[in-house]
Formats: C-alpha cells, structure tokens, sequence
C-alpha cells in the first residue's frame, strides 16, 4: 500500500512550528520536560505558532520513537525536538530521511546535519548547589538522592560531591540512590521520602534530590523538619503549584535552563536559519544557574558567585563523573 | 509458639546489631519505615487471601491496587485524605467485582482474567489521569495536577503516645543489649504511627477473626475448599465469591490508597510491582493472615533497611542470615536430616565468610536483597504449604467438580 | 489456564473442521466488536468521536510503512507470547519472562560485542548465548518448582527484579559496558553480526521475524506431533494423570521452563541484531508482561499468538497517530485491557457452547443407543 | 430423634401414619439432549428404609437431586408429609427436613469434622462450643463415633460417610437421602451403616437409599423402587422378590445365566515382588511405615486379589508397582527382568497395564478428546508414536476400534473424555490398556460404580486376557468381584499381607472379618475346603450361589 509519508508529503508543504516530543515524564514533569515546554510556548506566542507536543507511552522502544519523531516531520513541523537522552538514536534515525527539517534533542549528542544537540552541564549547577549545601548546613552533613544510578544522574553527583567539598572539606556527603537499574526510581516519592526521612534522622539537613517525579517526596519530608533544605532540580521548584506548601523549605533548585535552549532553537529556525552541531549549555552562558526564588540564598550569593566566576573563567573543572 | 519465635528473632536481632554496631537495625525509624513498606503490600496480600480462601486466584490485584491509587488521589486533591481512603477502597472493590463477573459468572480462567486486569487498569488510569488531572486549563492542572500525577492531598497528622514514646525512646538511646532493642522496636508501636497502619493493622486482626471465628468466614473459606459441598449445604458459593473478591480489591485498593495517601497524591506507577508482591507475601504466608502479615513485614524490613541504611546496614543482615541458618541446621540435624542440616550449615559459613571479608555491599545486591532474601526463606519453607484446595478450580453451580 | 480449544464436534471431517474454524474465528470476532463498543462508550462519555478514531487508525494503520512496521514490532512480542505459552501450556505461569530475556539479552550483548567472528559463526553464538542464559534464569524457577515445591509465580517475580539489579551490576562502565553520552552499553557487535533484513518499497523488514516463525513452527510441531509435547501436554491437563501414565512431572516442569526460558532469550535478538547492536539502558523493558497479554489473547495457539501480536503492534502503531488528530494515545491502553477481557470471555461462552453442544450429541447418542436396546427388548420381550 | 426436634417444620405433628413422607408424582427432567428423569411417581413411608435401584445414568441421582432442591424439575410434584413443596435450593429442602449424602463425598478435606457439621448451619448452635457439644449428643445417640476437631483430611471413608450421615442430622432431617453410601465400604462397615439406619427408622426417620450393591438393598431396605431409563418401572418388597428377577427389572431384560471357568494358572512368574518397603511421611510430619515385607509372585493366567480396608496401603502397593513412589527397599521383578529401579513409563514399556482406582484424577485427560485419551500411557508404543514422532492417524483408527470392540457408546472419538459417563469412560480404559497385550495388568477397584452391564464386560475382558497368559493383580473393595475374579488372595492390613485364602472357599464374611485384621496365616474356610470352581463367579457368593449378574459369552468356557 501506500505510505504514509508519501502520502502526506504534499498536504503539508508548510512549515507547522515546533513539535516537541517527550520521554514518560510528560509535558508536565516538574522537571526538564516542563521546561522544554514553557520554552516553546513561549517561542510560540512571541512567535505566533502553535506547538505540537506528545508524550511517551511505559515501555517504548526505539521503534516507537522514531514513529513518534517522523510522524512530527512528516507532518510538517519544524524543529522536530526530542527531549530526554533517549531520543539520541531516534533522532539520528529520523533526521537522515527529513534532511530540510531541524531536529533537537536534549541531553544526548547524536550526529548529524540537521540535528542540533542540546546538553546541559548539569554537573556544574550541581557544583553550584554544593556550595550552597556546605554553606547552609548546620550539622555539617548535606545528602544526595539520585533516582536511577544512571550516567545522568552520576553527574549531578558528581559536582554536588565536588562543590561541598570545595567549598567546606569537613561538611560530610551522603550519596544514595534510590534504584541501581530501574526507571521506576524517577516514578516512587514513596522511596524518596524514606531515603530523605533517614537522612534526615542521620542529622543530614540539606539534601539534594535528582529524581524526577520521586523528588516531591524528598522535599516533603525535608519540609516536615525544621530547619532543613530542600534543593529542587531541574526547573525551578519553588515555583511549582504542587510544591507550594513546601516552599519555604526550598533552597534553590539547580537549574537547567532547557525553556532558554529550546525557545532559541524555535526562534531561529522559525527565522530560516539552521543550526545544528553540539551546543554544551553551561555556567558560563546561563544554560544552567541556581535558581534564587524565595531568597533563601541571598545571603550566600556572594560566594555563589564568587564559584560561579571560577568555574567559567575556568580555574575549576567541575568533573562530570564520580 | 509465636511468643518463642518473637523472642528467639529479637535476640537474634540484638545479637547481630551488637555485634555489626549497626544500631538502625533495632531502631524505631527503620520499623516505623518497616511499616511503611510493609503495609501496602501487606494490604494486597491479604486481599489475595480472601480471593483465594473463596477459591479464586487474584493475580489482578496490581491493577486494583492501581484503581485505588487513582481513586484515592482523584478524590484525594478535592475531598481530603480521608475521603480518598474510602474512594480507594471503592477503586480497589470496582476491580474485584469485575474480576467476579469474569470469573465468577462468566467462569473464566483466574488467571487470564487477573493479567486481562493488571491491563485494563494500567489503560484506564492512565488514560482518566490524562483527562482529569492533566487536562489544559483545568481545575486540577491549576491546582498542580498533570498527565502523571493528581494534584496534592492533605495530609494525615501521624500520632504518638506522648509518654511512652518518650521513654522508649530514652531506653533505646542507651544501646543495651536486648532492653534497648527491644525498646526501639516497640516504640515503632507507638511513636509517629500513620493512621492507616492502624487501620491496617486493624483488618489484619479483623480478617483473622471474620474469617476463622465466624459462620461467614467458615463459609467463606469453604467455598474455597469445596464449594459443591459448600452449595449443596445451601450456601450461596456466588454470593460468597462475589463478596470475597469485593473485599479482596477493596483491601488492594486501600494499599493503593495508602500509597497515594502516603506520597498525597497520584502518582503514576506508584504502585510499581506491589500488588505482585502481595500475591508472594501471601503464598509466603501460608494463606493465613499472620501469615501474611509476618511475609510483608519482612519484606517491608528488607526495604527498609536498604533503603534508609543502604549498603553497610544490608551487610550486617548477612550475619543475620549467618545465623539465621546456622540455628535452622542444628534443627535440621537434631530432627535426623543430615545432609540437609550440613547444607545449610555450609552455606552459614559462606555467609559468614562473605562478611567478615567484606564491610559493605554493592548498590545493586541491596535493591535487590528483599526479592533474594524472599526467594531463600520460599526455598527453605515452602513444601510446608497448604493451598485451598479449589482455588483456581472453575465452579459453576449444579455441577460436579 | 484454560487450555480447551473452543469445543470441536465430531462428524465428517470437513464439517467438523468448518464448525471449528467458526467458533475459532466466532470469538475473537465477538470480542473485537465488545471491545470496540466498550472503547467507542468510553470515548463518547469524554467527548471523543470514536468513529473518527476509529478511522484514524485505520487509515494509518494500513500503510505501507505502518505494516513494515508493525511487523518489525510483532516479532519480540509474538516470541514472548511462545515463552508463556510454553509454561500455560503446562499450567506453569512463568510471569519471568521479562527478567529472562534481559538477562539473556544482556549477556548475549557482552559476549557479542567482545567477539569478532565471521557473522555466520557469530549470529548462532549470540543467539545460543541468549537461549542459554534464557534457560538457566528460568531454570532456577522450574528448579526450584520441581524439587522444593516453591510456586514458580513468585519465584519468577523475584527473579524479574533480582534480574534488573543483576543486569544494574555489570551494566557499569569498567565492568562489562562503556559510556556514550547519558547512555551506558555493552561494546557494539561487530557489522557483521547484525541479522540480515528484507528490502521492501518501504523500511525494511527486520530478518528475525525468520526466527519467530521458525519457532512459532517448532512449538506447533513439538506440542501437537511429539512425543514430548503429548507429555508436556498430558502434565497441563492433569498432572496426576500424566504422573500415572509414566510422564515424570519433575522433569518436565524443568524441562518446560528450560524451553520457554530459552524462547524468552530470544525475545531481546531483535531489538539487539536488527536494531541497537548493543544492551543499554535504553533497552526496552516489559515485553514479558505484553507476551502474557498476547498468549491470553491467541489462546497459546502458534497463529492466534502471531494475529494477537500484530493486533497489539497495529494498536501501538496507530496509537501514536491518534495524538495527531486530537486524541489521547492512552485510549489504546483502555483498549488493550478491553479487548483482552473480552476476548477471554467470549471465548469462555464459546467454549462453553461447544461443550453443552458435545454433551448433548453425547446425551442423543446413548439416547438412541437406549432406544434400539428398547426395541430389542422388546423384541424378545 | 431427640430434643432438637423443635426447630423442624410442623409436619410431624400434622403427620398421620398415612400420610407419606415423600411423595414424588409425575416428576421429569431433562437435561440438553437427554430425558433425566422422566414422569416418575414414588412414595415413601415414613419410619422406612425405602432402596431406589437402577442402571448408571438410570436418572436416580438426579432425581434425588431434585428432591433435594439443587436441580428443579421441568414437570411434577413433590410433596413432604403431605405439603405440596417447590424448592429453589437445598436451604429450602434443609428446612423441610431433608437432608443428603451425596453420592461423592461433599466434605471440605482442611476443615475439621466440625466446620464441615455445622457448614450452613451456624445458626442452630453456631461454630463454637455449643455446636460441639451438640454433634458428641448427636454421634451419642445414634452411636457415629465421630470426633469433632479432626481435620477430615485424617479421616478413613467409613468415617466421613458417619460426618456425611451426621451433617444431615445436624440439620435436623427426618427424611435422609443416602446416594450409594456403601460403594466404598467394607462389609463390616457398611453392617455398621445399616446398624445406624435401623436406629434412624426406629427413631421415626425416613431414609431413601441408593445401592448398586442388590445384595445390600434386599438385606435393609423396607421397600424398593426400579427406576429404568428415566422412569419408575415398579416397587417391590424385598421379601417378594430376589437378586435376580430384581436386576432383569433394572435392566428390562433376561440376564444370561452364569457360567464357571476354569483355572488357567501356569508355574511361570510374571511378576515377583519380594521384601518390599515403603515409608512416607504423615499429615504430623512423622515418617511411618506404609509397606512392610511385601513379598508375592503371580504367575501367567493367575489372578492375584488383595482385600483390604481402603487406607491399609493398597494404593501404594500399586504405586511402588507402577514406580510412581520409591520404596526405601525390595526388588520388583517382571518376566525375569528386574524393574525396581525403572521409571514408570518403562514399567508401561515393559508390559505393565494400568487400570487405576479414581480414574478422574489417573487414567484420563478429561479435557482431552478420546483419542488422545488413547494415548496416554502409551505415547511410546505403537500405534501412537513411531520414534519421538505422534502417529495421530494411527492413534486415531486404533480408538475406533477400541469404541467399537469396548462398545464404548460415544457419538465419536474426538469429544472429550469427560463427557462421556463413568462406564464408558471405564471401558475405554480397560481397551486401551489391553490394547498393548500387557504382561501383567493391574487392576485397582476396576468395576467401581459402574453398572452391571458394562462390569460384565469388564470382567469378560479380564478373563479373556488371562486366558491368554495375562497376569492380574487385581485390588477392590467389592469382595464378589474380588472372590469370584481371583485365583488366589492375600489379605492386606496396615501396610502388610497378613494372610491368605483360597477364594474357591471362602466366603466374602470370612475375609471382611480377615480384613480388619483379626486373622492371620492361611484362610480356611470353615464348612470345608471342597469348594468347586462354581462358587467363584465374582457375581456369585453374597447372593447365595445363586448368581444374577450379566455375564458376556466367554466367561463360560468350559
Ligand atoms: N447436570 C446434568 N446435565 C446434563 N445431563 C445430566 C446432568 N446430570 C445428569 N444428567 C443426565 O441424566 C442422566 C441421569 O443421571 P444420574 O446421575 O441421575 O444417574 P444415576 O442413576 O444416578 O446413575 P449412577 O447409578 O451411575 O449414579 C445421566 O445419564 C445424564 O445423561
Ligand atoms: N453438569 C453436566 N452438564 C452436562 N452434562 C452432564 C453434566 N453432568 C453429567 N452430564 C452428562 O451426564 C452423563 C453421565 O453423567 P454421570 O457421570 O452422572 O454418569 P453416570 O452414568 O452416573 O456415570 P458413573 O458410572 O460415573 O456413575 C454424561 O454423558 C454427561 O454428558
Ligand atoms: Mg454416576
Ligand atoms: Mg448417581
């Protein structure tokens, strides 16, 4: 029979604005989804286009991204953007049948033309929020609960571990992760909050929790102790509607700012240009920053900046593993 | 007989923490944690025993437990935590009752119908959270809810027994052996306990005595052993199986709910294998409520215990274990087998061995510690099992066997 | 499990044949149509058009490139549905298939990737490495079942999330993976060891669906025209019969966990030969428990099995597409699990037609048997 | 019947003599394709033992069903002490006072004794003390002997008949329906049985009682009704009739009469156990001795019978024959090869045949079509398998002629084993089995429940073999059968062979008193040993030498 790229090819001649497509979290992870997703309908309204975003479904295969990934250019949208490091081979895939159309992905660096890869230096917000971790600490023990032990999530480890011990040798760390090899860790706030709800016991009274969804555990526990911090990944989360109670334990977030990345790639090729390459979105350019919402961080911001100032004119490298 | 092994397991415990120094093996937060863990699996476990005391298998209460969360957290964000206990319990039921008119009435094969279940549900949920939670511009988003995840709940303040909580907790600081212990553990009891796990505690005591010291629980239980004999002496074998799988999904579904309780809200994929868990709590439990409850406990343990302590507090289970074994092979030897007794006693000392050569354990083996330390006590248990006899069996009144 | 086919009368061949062939076609039919007017109800009480829907997915789903696809898609799921049909064959409900594949899948991957032998020497080393490690993962439960009596229900539940930290431990850079990106895998597998594929107007057609047809073949040979599938058969229906009749239950409990932990190492070939040529995190997980969907759905028959994957794959396909025009893909969940339950239902009330159907021939046949015993006594009388 | 009588509906006191019991008119039942039950009319007198007898599949059971409320009939009336009643379950029959045994055990193995009393009837005394108290007057009374706390699942069948026979009376029932009470029960046992039946009638109960057993049904019954395809055909009195002219009735036509045979025993062994021993473990966990000291030869052409209480391990004497259980010691032999240590399909191999006790649970597939039925067993052996390939064509034209040369009445053979009745499903069995011309066959309790005509067959079927050589070790609780088959006989008890006899002389009393361990060493009769092959028809012995049952062409070669 007929394909269906064929068939469509001539009925959508005319570029539709962005499509974005997403891992499981969905558009509304409280996290870097989110954030893609505020950057493009920001773009879009500056803009005047509609985006098109779609979602994963549990236990996609690659196959099924790369349906997902043609179905967007196929029907005409332009950039076709892919968000979670596993859209890297789909994107790959795809981008090598649509060579007119942009493609973006974030967190992974697949090759290509047309493909413009958005990474993010996780690791030196992470840095960042160490600092302010040693800082804020009382007791002198910070904690670091990842989701998954996945390349990802080791790099938050890795510059939280180094930005405490830059900043305060004798603060202690406390690195857990709530699953060693199962997508489940960024689904289970139960597990969360037992793990911070430990911590915390162990008198550890800044955690930093990069665990999706499972983070609103950790905060809410840390909320229920006085004195204590919570530090948000990803987007800001002191903002969040379903945090708000917690606010007031929130003391910053490490930022990725993957609405600035992904609003710059919309409105460039909306304005015919291309680009395409590895863009590492640091420290330096603002791609990641600690967020200040609440002011809970004012009065360190001295030596935030200060750190801040060290790692882009590179007197530090922050490593990106443990 | 209970008493004893209580006691024998404490001392056991304060023997290990002793020696390990590992003091959050007796402490009150990795049992509150216990709990916390144990509960929702337990809850489900002990739905599967009513599904299967009236004879039919239910490997659907993944599912119900799901409906329940959802129920729970849809009710939840609007009504309060304790509406949406009920409305989880309401969520878990709807799904035993379809489970009843596929098995019950249609006679389909239990299991089939419980997978057909787990589906149904996972379809449903997802797709009513994306309408109700997630839709643009509703309520719900407005109020935090999206595709995945309800919007937030209150919560349910915890309680403690103000004097005795204190003076557990000053006797299980003072890390004497077995008082201290022993302190800690109780205090479990009565120091931040969730509302829930009182309830639950509550209908594991109630199950027991429902289901073995009243004429509803004898009929109940012997639809499951011979529902023939049990129409033919004028019960209602449908009736029975209907209200037994009501309870059994209302019972996963208030573990579902407890969860949503717990984390307040809906969240998807929180129920993450639990309601499988609870179906092997309840074969490790014999089909008995303490059973049961003494399966999901040690399971709520293990968790507890990687997840808060992590790998050096995993490690020192392995004395445990060393133990553990070493006491079931004299057993094993003084009753006369003993190959088996020289099997168990060798495996002790490897045991051993592998602690006192090593002071923590990989990531891995700690997440995966509760589902191995469940298979070894199957393994060393199970022939001592007794299934209902007509459990699984297709029943169809005025028929013979 | 259920494992009567749809009741069969006897008579004259073909027409014992036609009836079959109607009631097997009968309820899986009944059962769409249930399930779609479950699904269109649905979607008209959240204000969808189910007829436009419907069409949607139809529409897409013929496509050439939608068949290319789903086809490629139907493979892992048709060989996970052999997997558990092995054991519903025999009353063993090995919900383990995921953890055996991964295991199998992972290991396969190591050994492939640290070897550089000629692909046709290599492609059978992978696949038997797969089918081993398969075997054993499953193998422990089939153990554990037959000489503990341990319910191999939970044993294979253990076994799936102890397999997820085994494959966690060694999926590690330094251990047996390296790192890509926020991707961690095994070493590539050389060129020449990815599987051949089918050139077609479209994508390709991945050259394993060789390997599901062959083994849906075997398992309809081995089952229906063996010795060994009789006993493996005669142990499902009844256990203490089989036992009696000089079957060792034991030994076919773990022989048949063997086997279907064996089919279940296939399940990952795929998705590793055809596709990523590696194990990673990305590997995609749950194919075990769509193959329990599956074999449900086929009623563990080698082609209802393949009709009931593609129906799945077409469902995931044109799922997707739904997004597109407005609707939500996850009325394909909803759709799944009512087609699921509907279709064992239907086939229960068919089966259960068929059987009051073959009691009543019965009943006329020693009715008639009676009545010419009459008219002879009678007779004599 | 005592105190309890308070809470039985008011018929008894409206009751005069007159006035039946049970009164069934006009009743029919029809089941897809078959007429159960059909215009059937039966009175039953208060205070009586009243026998129904009939056929396999005649209707009774149904028919009892029916009066029980579990089935409703399509036509007719019942009426209990006059009142015209229509039940919609058996809670309605409880209440009238009836009360059932049913024709298989309807009790709950892992409940106690007393769970499974008071099932259903919790709110006479409820669960606990006072309903315990209640069952020790009741099995008092009527001298039951029943202990209240034991799981059934520990208990002996002459025992759970007395739990069945004690659940109705719980309820309080003054009419009891027994469906065949006494197929699984020694003589001594089922003396006992009709002990208690006579104390019930004494007390003003009515019983209605099922029997395959003519013997039985003359010795106790007051009245007795015939049901034929269906339908009543008559009601006679025991005293106006006998064995005879009772199963012409039955069966609607002349019984061929009798005929001896001769011994066909050669000196050659066939199948030699010595000093086996077998031991298992217990519900308590304690290992316990099962086999002792089995030592027996059977020759070619010799039929060996084991008598025995059921439980005295014979079942696991054809177990550790058939290689299903591993005895702990003793060699097996088979036409001079040793086979103690071969697995059970290569016993079949080697020429065992295997007809065992419940065939439901060891000798079909039920969900399986007859052919493959055919198979089972024998999947090794021609004609269903030619190397580790089936040969279902084979197979298949080989269960043709099995239906055809068992007259296994089936309306083809790919419906399913299980649709077929019991005797059928028998006959299939005993042809598949002969089919492979076994060296030895082992038959345990091969006749059970089946009806006369197809028992007939089935013992024309074993005689025809042994006179080709066959070697039978033949196990049953049906003591003619036993006696009237064997060439020799052993006598088991709690796990041993105690004694022998010589079934020429004996008489089945003498050996049910043998079975309960009281003898020991060689039988002898007491009238004398002079016995003639004549009294060794199984049909013969209880009914006086006077044999009624069916007996197919062969059985009197002489
Ligand atoms: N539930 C049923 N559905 C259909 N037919 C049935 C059913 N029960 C009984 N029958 C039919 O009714 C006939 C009478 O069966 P019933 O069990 O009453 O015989 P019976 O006289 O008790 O035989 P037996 O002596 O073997 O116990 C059987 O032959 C069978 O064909
Ligand atoms: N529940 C039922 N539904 C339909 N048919 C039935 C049912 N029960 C029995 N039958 C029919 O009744 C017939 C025989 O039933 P049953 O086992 O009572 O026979 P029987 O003659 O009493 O055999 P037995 O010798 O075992 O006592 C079979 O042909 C079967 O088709
Ligand atoms: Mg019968
Ligand atoms: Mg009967």
């Amino acid at each position: 029979g007929e394909s269906s790229t064929e068939s469509n090819e001539n009925e959508n001649e005319g570029e539709k604005g962005p499509g974005i497509a997403f891992d499981v979290g969905g558009r509304d992870d409280h996290s870097f989804n989110e954030s893609a997703a505020t950057g493009a309908d920001r773009a879009g309204e500056a803009l005047g286009i509609t985006p098109e975003f779609q979602t994963a479904r549990n236990g996609e295969t690659n196959a099924d991204r790369v349906q997902r990934l043609t179905g967007l250019a196929n029907a005409g949208y332009n950039p076709v953007i892919g968000v979670g490091y596993l859209y890297g081979d789909a994107i790959a895939e795809v981008a090598a049948e649509f060579p007119d159309t942009t493609f973006g992905v974030v967190d992974a660096a697949p090759e290509g033309e047309n493909i413009y890869s958005m990474v993010f230096a996780e690791h030196e917000v992470s840095y960042l929020a160490g600092v302010a971790a040693a800082l804020k600490s009382e007791t002198g023990r910070v904690g670091f609960i990842g989701g998954v032990d996945n390349p990802l999530i080791q790099k938050f480890e890795a510059g939280f571990v180094q930005g405490v011990a830059d900043t305060n040798p004798d603060v202690e760390v406390e690195v857990d992760y709530l699953y060693a090899d199962d997508d489940r860790g960024f689904a289970d706030p139960a597990k969360a909050s037992e793990k911070a709800n430990a911590m915390l016991g162990r008198d550890v009274d800044v955690i930093y929790t990069a665990a999706g969804s499972s983070g609103s555990g950790s905060i809410e526990q840390v909320a229920g102790v006085e004195g204590a911090w919570a530090i948000g990944v990803d987007s800001d989360q002191y903002q969040q509607p379903g945090l708000a109670e917690y606010q007031d334990s929130i003391l910053t977030s490490g930022v990725k700012r993957v609405d600035v990345a992904v609003e710059d790639l919309i409105t460039a090729v909306h304005n015919g240009e291309a680009p395409s390459g590895i863009h590492e979105y640091t420290l330096a350019e603002n791609g990641v920053e600690l967020a200040t919402s609440g002011g809970f961080i004012d009065d360190i911001q001295d030596e935030i900046d200060a750190a801040t100032e060290r790692i882009v004119n590179g007197e530090i490298t922050v490593a990106s593993t443990p | 007989m209970a008493l004893l092994l209580v006691a024998g397991a404490l001392l056991l415990l304060s023997l290990v923490r002793v020696i390990t120094d590992e003091n959050s093996l007796t402490g009150t937060d990795q049992w509150v944690s216990a709990m916390t863990f144990a509960v929702p699996i337990g809850l489900a476990g002990l739905g599967g025993l009513w599904a299967e005391r009236s004879g039919v298998i239910n490997i659907g209460l993944e599912g119900m437990m799901m409906l329940g969360l959802f129920a729970a957290g849809w009710i939840g964000w609007q009504h309060g935590p304790w509406a949406a206990v009920a409305a989880g319990i309401v969520g878990g039921a709807l799904g035993g009752l379809v489970h009843a008119v596929a098995t019950v009435t249609f006679g389909v094969d239990h299991i089939v119908s419980g997978v057909a279940i787990n589906i149904l549900a996972l379809g449903v949920v997802q797709f009513l959270a994306k309408q109700w939670f997630g839709g643009e511009g509703s309520e719900a988003a407005a109020a935090g809810g999206n595709d995945k995840q309800s919007p937030p709940m209150e919560r349910i303040e915890p309680f403690s027994v103000p004097g005795l909580s204190d003076w557990l907790g000053d006797l299980a600081d003072k890390h004497w052996f077995l008082v201290s212990d022993t302190a800690g553990i109780a205090r479990a009891l009565v120091h931040n306990v969730s509302w829930l796990t009182v309830l639950a505690v509550l209908l594991f005591v109630g199950t027991y005595l429902l289901l073995w010291r009243t004429s509803f629980g004898l009929r109940l239980r012997s639809c499951g052993e011979n529902p023939q004999a049990t129409e033919s002496l004028g019960v209602n074998v449908y009736l029975y199986k209907y209200l037994a799988l009501a309870v059994s999904g209302g019972l996963a579904g208030l573990g579902g709910a407890y969860l949503a309780v717990l984390i307040r809200m809906y969240q998807d994929g929180q129920t993450g294998g639990r309601g499988y868990l609870g179906l092997a709590t309840m074969i490790f439990g014999n089909w008995r409520p303490g059973g049961v409850a003494a399966g999901a406990g040690l399971f709520g343990f293990m968790d507890a215990l990687q997840t808060r302590g992590g790998g050096a507090v995993v490690h020192a289970t392995l004395l445990l274990f060393a133990l553990l074994l070493l006491g079931l092979s004299v057993w094993q030897y003084l009753r006369g087998r003993r190959v088996v007794a020289f099997a168990l006693a060798g495996t002790a000392v490897l045991l051993w061995a592998w602690y006192a050569a090593t002071d923590t354990m990989p990531l891995e083996l700690v997440t995966a510690s509760p589902y191995l330390t469940t298979l070894l006590v199957l393994t060393l248990f199970a022939q001592r099992l007794r299934v209902p006899r007509a459990v699984g069996k297709p029943y169809r009144r005025g028929q013979d066997s | 499990m259920t494992v009567g086919k749809p009741g069969f009368v006897a008579g004259r061949l073909n027409e014992r044949q036609r009836e079959k062939l109607i009631l097997g076609v009968a309820a899986p039919l009944l059962a769409l149509l249930t399930a779609m007017a479950i699904t269109s109800l649905v979607m008209v009480v959240t204000g969808d058009n189910p007829f436009t829907a419907f069409s949607v997915m139809f529409d897409f789903g013929i496509k050439s490139d939608s068949q290319v696809w789903i086809i490629n898609k139907a493979i892992p799921y048709y060989l996970s549905a052999v997997a558990v049909a092995i054991g519903f064959r025999m009353n063993l409900f090995n919900i383990g298939v995921d953890g055996q594949y991964r295991v199998a899948a992972f290991f396969a991957a190591v050994v492939g990737g640290a070897l550089s032998l000629p692909g046709f020497v290599q492609i059978p080393v992978i696949l038997l490495v797969a089918m081993v490690c398969g075997g054993i993962w499953a193998g422990i439960a089939g153990y554990l079942k037959a000489t503990r009596g341990v319910s191999e229900v939970i044993t294979t539940i253990m076994l799936n999330f102890i397999a997820g930290s085994l494959i966690a431990y060694f999926l590690q850079e330094g251990r047996l993976a390296e790192r890509e990106g926020n991707i961690v895998h095994t070493p590539d597998i050389p060129g020449s060891s990815y599987f051949f594929e089918f050139a077609t107007s479209v994508q390709p057609i991945h050259g394993t669906v060789l390997i599901a047809v062959l083994i849906g073949a075997a398992y309809w040979f081995v089952l229906t025209r063996t010795r060994f599938g009789f006993d493996l058969r005669a142990v499902g229906r009844s256990e203490s019969a089989a036992e009696a009749s000089g079957v060792s239950v034991t030994r076919t409990v773990v022989t048949a966990m063997l086997l279907s932990g064996a089919v279940a190492g296939l399940v990952g070939m795929p998705t590793l030969l055809n596709e990523s040529g590696n194990y990673g995190n990305d590997f995609p997980e749950g194919l075990g428990f769509t193959g329990i969907a599956i074999a449900l759905l086929g009623r563990n028959h080698a082609i209802g099995m393949g009709f009931a994957a593609l129906l799945w794959a077409f469902l995931e396909r044109t799922g997707t597409q739904l997004e597109f025009e407005g609707f939500d893909q996850e009325i394909v969940g909803v759709m799944q699990g009512v087609i699921v339950l509907s279709v064992v239902v239907a086939y229960e009330l068919v089966r259960r037609w068929g059987v009051r159907r073959q009691q009543r021939l019965v009943g006329e046949k020693l009715a008639q048997a009676r009545k010419s015993d009459n008219d002879q006594a009678e007779v004599s009388a | 019947m005592p105190a309890s009588s308070s809470r039985r509906p008011a018929a008894e006191d409206a009751g005069t003599p007159d006035v039946p019991a049970v009164a069934l008119r006009g009743i029919t039942k029809r089941f897809p394709g078959v007429v159960a039950n059909h215009d059937i009319d039966i009175t039953v007198r208060r205070g009586t033992v009243h026998a129904l007898v009939g056929e396999n599949g005649a209707g009774k059971s149904t028919l009892m069903k029916i009066l029980y409320g579990m089935q409703r009939p399509d036509e007719g009336t019942i009426e209990i002490d006059g009142r015209r009643v229509s039940f919609k379950g058996p809670a309605e029959a409880i209440a009238c006072g009836i009360g059932m045994v049913h024709q298989h055990f309807m009790l709950a193995d892992n409940l106690t004794v007393l769970e499974n009393v008071v099932l259903g009837a919790e709110k006479a005394h409820g669960i606990g003390s006072r309903a315990r108290r209640r069952i020790a007057e009741l099995s008092e009374t009527y001298g039951l002997n029943v202990r209240p706390d034991v799981l059934v699942e520990d208990i002996g069948v002459a025992d759970r008949q007395r739990v069945e026979i004690l659940k109705v009376l719980y309820r309080g029932a003054r009419t009891l329906i027994l469906d065949e009470p006494t197929a699984v029960l020694v003589p001594q046992e089922v003396d006992a049985l009709f002990h208690n039946l006579r104390g019930l009638t004494a007390e003003g109960l009515t019983v209605l009682f099922i029997s395959h057993k003519l013997g039985e049904v003359l010795s106790v019954a007051d009245e007795i009704t015939v049901i034929r395809r269906g339908t009543t055909v008559g009601s006679v009195l025991p005293a106006d009739t006998n064995p005879k002219q009772l199963a012409e009735l039955m069966v609607g036509s002349e019984l061929p009469t009798p005929a001896t045979r001769e011994s066909t025993v050669t000196d050659e062994p066939m199948l030699t156990v010595s000093g086996l021993h077998l031991s298992g473990t217990d519900s308590d966990g304690l290992r316990r001795e099962v086999l002792a000291d089995i030592d027996f030869t059977i020759h070619r052409g010799e039929v060996l019978g084991i008598a025995g209480v059921e439980g005295n391990g014979q079942a696991e004497l054809v177990e550790a024959v058939m290689g299903v259980r591993v005895p702990d010691g003793g060699t097996i032999t088979l036409d001079g090869e040793e086979i103690s240590g071969a697995s059970t399909r290569r016993r079949r191999e080697a020429g065992i045949g295997y007809v065992p006790e419940d065939r439901h649970r060891h000798g079909l597939l039920l969900d399986a079509p007859l052919w493959e039925n055919r198979m089972l067993g024998h999947v090794t052996e021609a004609p269903n398998s030619r190397g580790p390939w089936l040969t279902a064509a084979a197979a298949r034209a080989d269960t043709r002629r099995i239906v055809e040369e068992y007259d296994v009445r089936t309306p083809g053979i790919e419906v399913t084993a299980g649709s077929l009745s019991g005797g059928n499903q028998q006959k299939l069995i005993v042809g598949r089995e002969m089919s492979h011309r076994p060296k030895v066959l082992i038959a345990a309790h091969p006749t059970r429940g089946v009806d006369v005509g197809a028992q007939a067959r089935i013992w024309d079927e074993i005689r025809r073999a042994r006179h080709e050589g066959l070697a039978v070790l033949l196990i049953s609780a049906d003591l003619d059968e036993l006696i009237g088959l064997s060439d020799s006989l052993r006598v088991m008890y709690r796990g041993r062979l105690v004694a022998d006899a010589d079934p020429a002389t004996i008489t089945p009393e003498e050996l049910g008193t043998a079975m309960t361990g009281t003898a020991s060493g060689h039988l002898t009769a007491e009238q004398g040993e002079t016995g003639s092959d004549a009294g060794s028809d199984p049909a013969s012995g209880a009914e006086s030498g006077d044999s009624e049952r069916p007996e197919g062409p062969e059985g009197g070669a002489r």
